[in-house]
């Protein structure tokens, strides 16, 4: 009982810090700050799996999310010019219509989540070592492994990590810039972004990039 | 039909030779060897007249019906349209006493005028074209002379409007004539359109009725004139209850079909067309908007009297309308001063007399039919040939007014001689074919009890014997007012002005002297005795013969009277007819202006049609009509500039979109879920 | 056997990644030959070798008959788009190019590999992660091009596909929790009509709804057509679509059957919506790809009208008409391509006098936009009417009625370019189109496909006889 | 292959034959086309001959039954699981549209003779739009009525936006859009049709055979009647014609005005009257009222037109009114009189596209009061113009009165469930187009033919050449037989319409309320 009242006032507590934490995610125009607070909120996360009882969950939450992710984050935060990533003011309608569709999704969350049938339905048992149960079932090709969806995922991860590489690098070898192209008038649009922007600047009502749109309100 | 001879069972060869003689003209010849043309034209019409005196002499001596009337035949009836079952359209022939009578009037006078044009447009660029139509004229008119049924008649009375409006436009570069030639056929064609709607009207009830007698009508068309006339569908006509805007539905038949005869014989207040037709060339005056088309109205009321009779409103309305066409006309005949103008008028007024004459006529008192058919008979000729002789001196003088013409008689003598002949007899002086008639007519008015009709025959008479003498005393008597007064007007005629006046070749005298003739003798054929209204039960009475002294008299008085103040008043002094007319001002000016009829239907179409109705209908339809079409393409446009707004490039915009999107998912599909 | 083409797209993938490292910069262009190969080995090795049902995995990837013609799709298409970006590929020196086209290569078949496994899922796992596999490679795809309108896009694809994602693993999570298993056959059988699972399914059709371009989650598509790379957006405009469209129909027909019939409205208000805003914003755009994001938008909405009603002819319609759309598309985008690679030009009034000038490739571009339009006799108009058939009977008339109105405002702007094909005279700056004979053949495939499809009878025939036996199996 | 295929395949193949040609020999592509009209024409003859075989001894039979007879029937089965067939065969109607169509193409490529700009395209664009109307008149599966129809519609925005002057972008910008709207709404009116017999199937002479309730004839007939309505220009819907006659080059005017805008006439009275008789006689009173709106304010419309094209397009709007007047009557006569109207406007219609273009081509103008007097310069011109203008105001003798006539007595007989009050006012007010007609009618040709020449220039002008001769010649001679000898058009139409108009009368019985 009184395990069960603890992990009840460490449930909210937790709840708590973590809806805090990420309010200040959203909330923070500083970026390196949000990123801190978003890196609380994933810890409280791994929290949560704690309470409920999956610390191999809790351990690859901190590891990977708070410990990888985050921490990449907040690099590549560091190595950029920190003007470029302050948030722009948002428009006052723009504010407002994010508003209601936040509150909304909200609203509607809470009203569906209600009447949740299984909130408080009985725990399925759990093995005794959740590591060796994930392990296996990652790796076995049976009715109840995930092999499959394993393999697909370093899949994901091979293509996002070639993918990565190959946006990251700065220039390459026979870029546009550098090199004559086909045709006179491929020219133009070689220098892609002025050209395209520049038909585009003429042609679509609406502007492509933020910070233009954002400049002309301004 | 035993034992008919050759030409009474092939009648329609009278039609087709005509027609043959139009197709080949028209396509083949009017291209290659214009004076051929002419020649076969004349050719084939004086063909056709020959078989219709024949064709007469024949049905002449057809054995009576027991009823004492000659018969009624249709020896040749061709499916043509079928509407539908009872209501198909035959092509075919018919011949009865007022068919035949013109038959012979129509081919006669056609071949006449069609040797007379060929002296009269000798030498003209359109020459074959003038032939090509002059000969569908022919086909048409005796087509609808012939007609068996109301379509038949119908068709052929607009395929005479359309030869008609042709040749009335015959000098196509020549504004007036164009005007003319559409007005002729817009008028017509107006007029036309209570014909079709009386064809309508009459051809759903006959139908109905037709329907309804099943075996009784087997062989007989909804719309043949046999079935119409019959006395049992008449009483069953008679019986419809239909009524429409008050007036009875047989009624409104015969008068919507009246409607297209007065059209066509260009009754009051649809006569404006023609005078003005006066612009084709003189022949076609005389061949259509004298002796032959002119009367279709006429003839098809004739035609058509049992349903007439069977509706004494009709009848009302076709005397009332005639009676008061014959004074207007013969008013504004008075004053004019175009040589054809006053024929057209005095064309007028005659069509009114036959057309009051058959309104006055009845079962009771059948007069009135013989006589309108009789005076149709007479006029054709004198009018004809009034007309051929007009067109002899305009060919001489090249002037229509007759104040530019005078003292004609001692350059033109044949042409003054027939003239002369022709006026005496419009004037009803005996023993000329004119007096014949008209005294039938006067005579049928007063015997059936109308006596303000017969007054204004009377009074009509005189007129048309004073009106008409005084354009022979202008024309052909006093001095020779032509050539100076060309000078002053027009120098480029010079050659003509110089150069006095002759005789027309034979050509062209050598019809009007048939006619001249026919003028004399017309009077003494028996057509009183043979054209008369069968009564519904097929027995005719005693024949009334002789002339009627108490009518005689008076009618020739009149024309008398009539001739006396035309002398007085144009054959000396012409002062005298300027201080008359002096005194009488604005009222002359007025019917001068053939009391500005023209001008109010100028007004009408010009400025209420044209431009109250039509141009306004055009300016709505694309500024409205079409405007909300492009409204529509303009809207939608907009709503693409809106969605595009919301394309605002902003991903936390799209952001809020998506959320949204699953609100409203949420919303909608929990609302169509049932629990 | 059943993997075989999966296991050919993956290995090609990684060949091409090798052999690239082994040979002269020069060769690189012959790349583009190998991976071709790859893709029509497996294409081969679907028609001919592969059964069309079967399992493996303890039967987490299924094959079933519907799968085989979306797979066949997808390879076909994938090599079309090969073909497409070979130019671009080939000329690695010169610009504008897509540069590093081995990796390019690889990105695309990885992202062919999962689209082909999507259809075969059969447990919420495995179905997210090969979801995911057809949708990140996109992201990293369409940002290739190194200028700030190619990296605009990605990076907008890439946060408006991490929030619909979200969204969508949020919802199945859901699911699972409410359905208490991975499996897609028996989750259905736990699933009852409340509020968390109505709240799961909305999540599932917005992070569906986006792959398959609904409004209102399809605003990422216009930038990121206009961005990517012209070969990827011909790729997106059809895999995507078709990646989508397996999902869903993978997770309605399977996972929820008997609450679809309740959906119709749902669905025919999203069919509404999306067709019409699709087309009038179209209606004003002037860059021909992002003139084709709206038109793909618009029969996105076309598209999901087959899920109205019941029978096989809704899901044979629907895949019938994802294969004709997928020709025709890339048909256009062929011509797109082409002559965005020879002369540089987007904007609609550069394909002026093109058929004075290409005659060939104005009456290909014209036949490919008339069958978007849905013009008889080409196939674009069999499938529409299929679709639109579906609704009719579904009882949805004036669906069928904005459905055909619609097509009548897509008529409006495809006239508009056919417009300056035909009518217009030609722009005498720019050069005569030359047809490399790879693409040549491949726009000749593609149109005679686009014409031929909806006249041949037994390809939909063939579909509609896989749907129904396809129906048959599914978990009541 | 049958004898119908073949009529839809000869433009088409004749289509490919042009498209091989080089683009250079634009005279052999002329005689290419020429040839393969010529061929199409003589097929559709032997074809009526072959029809004719058939058909006529049934003549009688089908006088009492209630479902058309179709001739010469091929049937392939095509989508079979959806009921979709390629069927194609005649009967008496479409037998006359083909008729009609076969002239107006034939002497539509002898009016385009002198085309020269990309006469490749032109011809091959004009083939194709033939082959969908010839599929349209002999498809009996409404699937492929309805793919054939948007063929016919479609090929017309290039030639007018090609091939067209003034505002020809936006004409056929509107055209084509407005007339696909009406295919819109045709196409929902089909699958409800489709769906709601219980077996689903396209075929037109099943569908006649089941009986649709009547809540759903009562709303698909309007959405079929208007959808073809807009193509045979129905008011409100009929201002893409002025716009889209006066931009469109000869010979697309022609086939235009001459023979698509039958299309409309013939779906309304193929698939609107036949298949939904509750539904046309639910909407038929309402549908003559708007026709008759159409006859007169068309007619009215084209009184104060300056434009040639536009004058021929409003008098075209009011002579389509006609049609679906006729169809609108929904008795044996109007039916009949609408079929007729058809296939007499179209023959007029067409001669007067063709004639315009060709005074056209000699003055370079169409603006009538800049003309005048042309009658004497080009007299065929001229001849063939008053004929065709005297066919429009409906003179006897020309195929226009036989039409006329029939939609007259049609529309005054009515029905027995309409009030027949109304439906002869209506009536009533259409015959006063008559007027109208020969008010413009003569005003406009009497300017542009008659008076003294106005304008110098034209008095060098040339008459007609053999070829325009010839195709103007062809026309006349169609107007003058047609009116001349109508039972040749009559007795091949009658056999198909009894059946329709039996199944009108057998459903009139039924609804209670009308009588």
């Amino acid at each position: 009982m009184v395990g069960q009242a603890v992990a009840n006032v460490l449930f909210y507590l937790i709840v708590a810090v973590s809806l805090w934490l990420a309010w200040s995610v959203v909330s923070s125009r500083r970026i390196l700050r949000a990123a801190v607070a978003l890196m609380g909120v994933l810890g409280a996360s791994a929290g949560l799996y704690l309470l409920l009882g999956f610390p191999f969950l809790a351990g690859v939450q901190v590891l990977v999310y708070v410990g990888g992710i985050v921490v990449l984050l907040v690099f590549a935060v560091m190595l950029t010019r920190s003007q470029e990533l302050l948030e722009d003011h948002p428009s006052d309608l723009r504010h407002k219509v994010a508003v209601l569709a936040g509150g909304a999704f909200f609203g509607v969350h809470l009203w569906a989540l209600r009447g949740m049938p299984s909130a408080r339905a009985p725990r399925v048992s759990l093995p005794a070592s959740d590591t060796e149960m994930l392990g296996r079932a990652l790796l076995s090709t049976g009715a109840d492994g995930y092999a499959l969806p394993f393999e697909v995922v370093s899949l994901i991860l091979l293509a996002a990590m070639i993918g990565g590489i190959v946006i990251a690098r700065k220039t390459q070898p026979g870029q546009a810039a550098t090199t004559e192209p086909v045709h006179p008038l491929a020219a133009d649009a070689a220098l892609t972004a002025a050209g395209s922007a520049e038909q585009l600047a003429e042609s679509a009502p609406a502007p492509v990039s933020p910070p233009v749109r954002e400049a002309a309100h301004g | 039909m035993p034992d008919l001879s050759f030409i009474l069972s092939h009648a329609w060869l009278i039609p087709a030779l005509p027609l043959a003689s139009f197709l080949l003209v028209g396509l083949v010849l009017r291209p290659l060897h214009k004076p051929l043309a002419g020649a076969v034209a004349t050719a084939a019409v004086f063909a056709a007249a020959g078989l219709s005196w024949w064709l007469a002499f024949d049905y002449l001596h057809l054995p009576k019906t027991a009823g004492g009337a000659l018969p009624v035949l249709v020896p040749t009836s061709v499916e043509w349209l079928r509407f539908q079952e009872g209501l198909s359209v035959h092509l075919g022939t018919l011949l009865d006493p007022i068919s035949v009578m013109l038959l012979v009037v129509v081919t006669t006078v056609s071949a006449l005028v069609h040797l007379y044009s060929t002296g009269y447009l000798h030498g003209e660029d359109g020459y074959g074209r003038y032939f090509t139509f002059l000969n569908l004229f022919t086909f048409s008119m005796l087509g609808l002379v012939l007609a068996p049924n109301l379509v038949q008649m119908y068709v052929c009375w607009e395929l005479v409007g359309a030869s008609s409006f042709f040749l009335i436009g015959y000098y196509y570069d020549r504004p007036s004539a164009v005007s003319a030639s559409k007005k002729a056929f817009i008028v017509t064609r107006f007029a036309d359109l209570g014909f079709l709607l009386g064809i309508l009207v009459l051809g759903y009830y006959a139908f109905t009725i037709h329907a309804g007698m099943g075996a009784a009508a087997a062989g007989q068309q909804a719309l043949d004139f046999a079935f119409l006339t019959r006395p049992d569908v008449l009483s069953q006509l008679q019986a419809l209850q239909g009524q429409f805007l008050g007036i009875g539905t047989l009624t409104l038949a015969a008068v919507l079909i009246y409607t297209g005869g007065a059209g066509k014989s260009a009754m009051f207040p649809l006569h404006i067309w023609l005078p003005d037709a006066m612009e084709g060339p003189t022949p076609v005056s005389a061949l259509i908007h004298a002796a032959t088309m002119v009367v279709a109205g006429v003839y098809l009321v004739a035609r058509s009297f049992p349903i007439f009779a069977a509706s004494a409103e009709a009848l009302q309305v076709v005397m009332v309308v005639g009676a008061f066409t014959s004074l207007f006309a013969a008013t504004i005949g008075c004053t004019q001063d175009d040589i054809k103008r006053v024929l057209a008028f005095s064309t007028l007024s005659q069509l009114g007399y036959m057309m009051f004459a058959l309104g006055v006529a009845s079962y009771e008192h059948p007069l009135g039919y013989t006589a309108s058919m009789f005076h149709l008979f007479t006029h054709a000729f004198f009018k004809a040939l009034l007309f051929l002789g007009a067109g002899s001196v305009i060919h001489a003088v090249h002037t229509n007014n007759i104040w530019q013409m005078g003292g004609l008689r001692k350059y033109m003598p044949i042409t003054h001689g027939l003239f002369l002949l022709a006026t005496l007899a419009i004037a009803g002086i005996p023993p000329l074919a004119g007096f014949f008639s008209k005294d039938e007519i006067l005579a049928a008015a007063l015997h059936s009890g109308h006596t303000v009709v017969f007054g204004v025959g009377l009074l009509v008479a005189g007129m048309t014997a004073f009106y008409m003498f005084r354009i022979y005393f202008v024309t052909f008597w006093g001095e020779r007012r032509l050539s100076h007064l060309h000078h002053q007007d027009d120098h480029s005629h010079d050659d003509h002005s110089h150069a006095d006046p002759h005789e027309s070749p034979a050509v062209m005298w050598i019809p009007m002297a048939v006619l001249g003739l026919l003028t004399i003798g017309a009077g003494f054929v028996p057509i009183p005795e043979w054209v008369r209204l069968v009564p519904l039960d097929g027995k005719l009475p005693e024949a009334h013969h002789g002339v009627d002294l108490a009518v005689a008299i008076p009618g020739t008085l009149a024309g008398v009277i009539g001739i006396a103040l035309a002398w007085f008043f144009y054959a000396g002094d012409p002062q005298r007819a300027n201080s008359a007319v002096l005194k009488l001002g604005r009222f002359y000016a007025v019917i001068k202006a053939k009391f500005y009829f023209d001008e109010i239907y100028l007004f009408v179409t010009k400025s209420i049609i044209f431009r109250l109705i039509a141009g306004p209908i055009a300016w709505f339809d694309r500024m409205v009509v079409d405007g909300l079409v492009n409204a529509t393409g303009w809207v939608t446009r907009l709503g693409g500039t809106a969605v595009n707004a919301s394309q605002t490039g902003q991903v936390q915009t799209y952001g809020s979109w998506l959320m949204s999107g699953v609100v409203l998912a949420v919303v909608v599909l929990w609302a169509t879920t049932r629990q | 056997m059943l993997m075989l083409p999966e296991l050919l797209i993956i290995a090609t993938a990684f060949a091409v990644l090798l052999v690239d490292l082994f040979i002269a910069e020069r060769q690189r262009g012959h790349l583009v030959l190998l991976a071709l190969a790859g893709v029509l080995a497996a294409l081969v090795a679907l028609v001919t070798i592969t059964p069309d049902t079967g399992a493996l995995f303890g039967g987490r990837f299924t094959m079933d008959p519907l799968a085989w013609w979306l797979k066949l799709t997808l390879l076909a298409a994938a090599a079309v788009t090969l073909t497409l970006a070979q130019p671009m590929l080939a000329t690695h020196k010169q610009a504008p190019t897509l540069g590093a086209g081995s990796e390019f290569m690889t990105l695309l078949l990885f992202n062919l590999a999962g689209m082909l496994m999507l259809p075969s899922t059969r447990d919420l796992v495995f179905f997210y992660v090969a979801l995911e596999l057809a949708t990140i490679p996109l992201f990293l795809l369409t940002a290739w091009r190194r200028e700030s309108l190619s990296s605009e896009a990605g990076l907008k694809y890439v946060l408006m596909g991490a929030l619909s994602s979200a969204l969508m693993l949020y919802g199945l999570g859901i699911l699972y929790g409410v359905g208490r298993t991975m499996n897609l056959d028996l989750i259905g059988r736990n699933l009852f009509p409340s509020p968390p699972v109505i709240m799961a399914i909305a999540m599932v059709f917005a992070g569906l709804g986006f792959k398959l371009t609904l409004v209102p989650f399809h605003m990422w598509a216009p930038e990121v057509y206009q961005g990517a790379p012209t070969p990827v957006t011909a790729w997106l405009s059809v895999a995507s679509k078709a990646a989508g469209l397996s999902a869903l129909m993978l997770l309605t027909y399977r996972v929820f059957p008997r609450l679809l019939p309740q959906w119709g409205l749902y669905l025919a208000l999203l069919a509404t919506v999306t067709m019409t805003a699709g087309n009038l914003a179209a209606i004003t755009q002037t860059n021909i790809k992002r003139f084709m994001a709206f038109s793909a938008i618009s029969q996105a909405g076309y598209l999901i009208m087959g899920f109205l009603g019941a029978g096989p002819n809704g899901p044979a319609s629907m895949v019938f008409y994802l294969m004709v759309y997928a020709v025709t598309n890339l048909a256009v985008f062929a011509v797109i391509a082409l002559h965005h690679q020879q002369t540089g030009r987007e904007d609609i009034t550069s394909y002026r006098g093109l058929s004075q000038t290409n005659p060939i490739l104005a009456l290909t571009m014209m036949v490919g936009l008339f069958g978007l339009a849905g013009i008889p006799p080409l196939s674009g108009f069999v499938g529409k009417f299929f679709l639109f058939s579906v609704a009719s009977k579904a009882g949805y008339n004036w669906l069928v009625g904005i459905a055909a109105v619609n097509s009548t405002i897509s008529l409006y702007y495809y006239l508009r370019i056919i417009r300056q094909m035909y009518i217009e005279a030609p722009d005498p700056e720019l050069p005569k189109l030359t047809t490399p004979r790879l693409l040549g053949t491949a726009l000749a495939v593609t149109t005679l496909a686009s014409v031929t499809l909806g006249l041949v009878p037994w390809v939909f025939e063939s579909v509609r006889f896989s749907a129904a036996v396809w129906l048959e199996a599914m978990p009541k | 292959m049958g004898l119908a295929s073949w009529l839809i395949l000869i433009p088409f193949l004749t289509a490919l034959a042009v498209l091989a040609v080089p683009t250079r020999r634009s005279d052999l592509i002329r005689w290419v086309a020429l040839v393969g009209t010529a061929a199409h024409l003589a097929l559709t003859s032997y074809t009526t001959w072959a029809f004719w075989q058939e058909a006529s001894p049934d003549l009688v039979a089908v006088r009492t039954e209630t479902v058309s007879r179709v001739y010469l029937v091929e049937r392939v089965p095509w989508f079979e699981s959806l009921g979709i067939d390629y069927l194609v065969g005649v009967d008496g109607v479409s037998m006359s549209m083909v008729i009609l169509t076969s002239i107006i193409i034939f002497t539509g490529v002898l009016a385009s003779w002198n085309v020269v700009h990309r006469t490749k395209e032109f011809f091959t664009l004009l083939l194709v739009l033939v082959t969908g109307v010839f599929g349209v008149f002999l498809s009996f599966d409404l699937f492929l009525f309805f793919m054939f129809y948007e063929v016919a519609v479609l090929p017309m925005y290039l030639l007018i936006g090609v091939w067209g002057t003034g505002r020809k972008e936006y004409s056929a910008m509107k055209l084509t859009l407005m007339l696909m709207v009406g295919s819109a709404l045709i196409l929902v009116g089909f699958l409800a049709m489709y769906h709601a017999n219980g077996s689903t199937t396209f075929d037109l002479t099943k569908l006649a055979q089941a009986h649709f309730e009547t809540g759903l004839q009562r709303w698909v007939f309007p959405l079929i009647f208007i959808g073809f309505g807009i193509l045979g220009a129905m008011y409100p819907f009929h201002t893409w014609s002025p716009d889209g006659h006066a931009s469109a080059p000869t010979a697309v005017s022609m086939l235009h005005a001459g023979v698509l805008m039958k299309l409309g006439g013939y779906g309304a009275l193929r698939i609107g009257v036949y298949l939904l008789p509750e539904g046309a006689q639910y909407w038929g009173l309402f549908f003559m009222a708007v026709t008759t709106i159409n006859i007169v304010y068309g007619s009215l419309g084209a009184i104060t037109q300056k434009d040639l094209k536009y004058f021929t397009a409003y008098s075209s709007v009011s002579h389509c009114g006609f049609v679906l007047f006729g169809v609108a009557t929904l008795n044996l006569m109007g039916l009949k009189g609408a079929v007729l109207q058809m296939f007499s406007h179209g023959v007029m219609t067409g001669l007067f596209f063709a004639l315009i273009g060709m005074v056209y081509g000699r003055t370079h103008t169409r603006i009538i009061p800049e003309m005048g007097g042309l009658g004497k310069v080009m007299p065929w011109l001229a001849a063939c113009f008053y004929i065709g203008g005297m066919a429009s105001l409906g003179l006897p003798g020309l195929a226009g009165f036989i039409a006329e006539s029939h939609i007259f007595l049609g529309g005054f007989f009515g029905n027995s469930w309409t009030n027949p009050i109304l439906s002869r006012t209506l009536t009533v007010l259409a015959t006063l187009s008559i007027v109208v007609t020969a008010v413009y009618v003569l005003r406009g040709l009497a300017t542009v033919f008659q008076g003294p020449v106005r304008d110098p220039h034209h008095a060098e002008l040339t008459d007609a050449t053999l070829t325009e001769r010839l195709s103007t010649g062809i026309l006349v001679a169609t107007l003058v037989v047609t009116g001349m000898v109508p039972g040749l058009l009559i007795d091949l139409i009658e056999g198909t319409l009894f059946p329709i108009v039996n199944r009108l009368q057998a459903t009139g019985m039924a609804i209670p309320g009308h009588s």
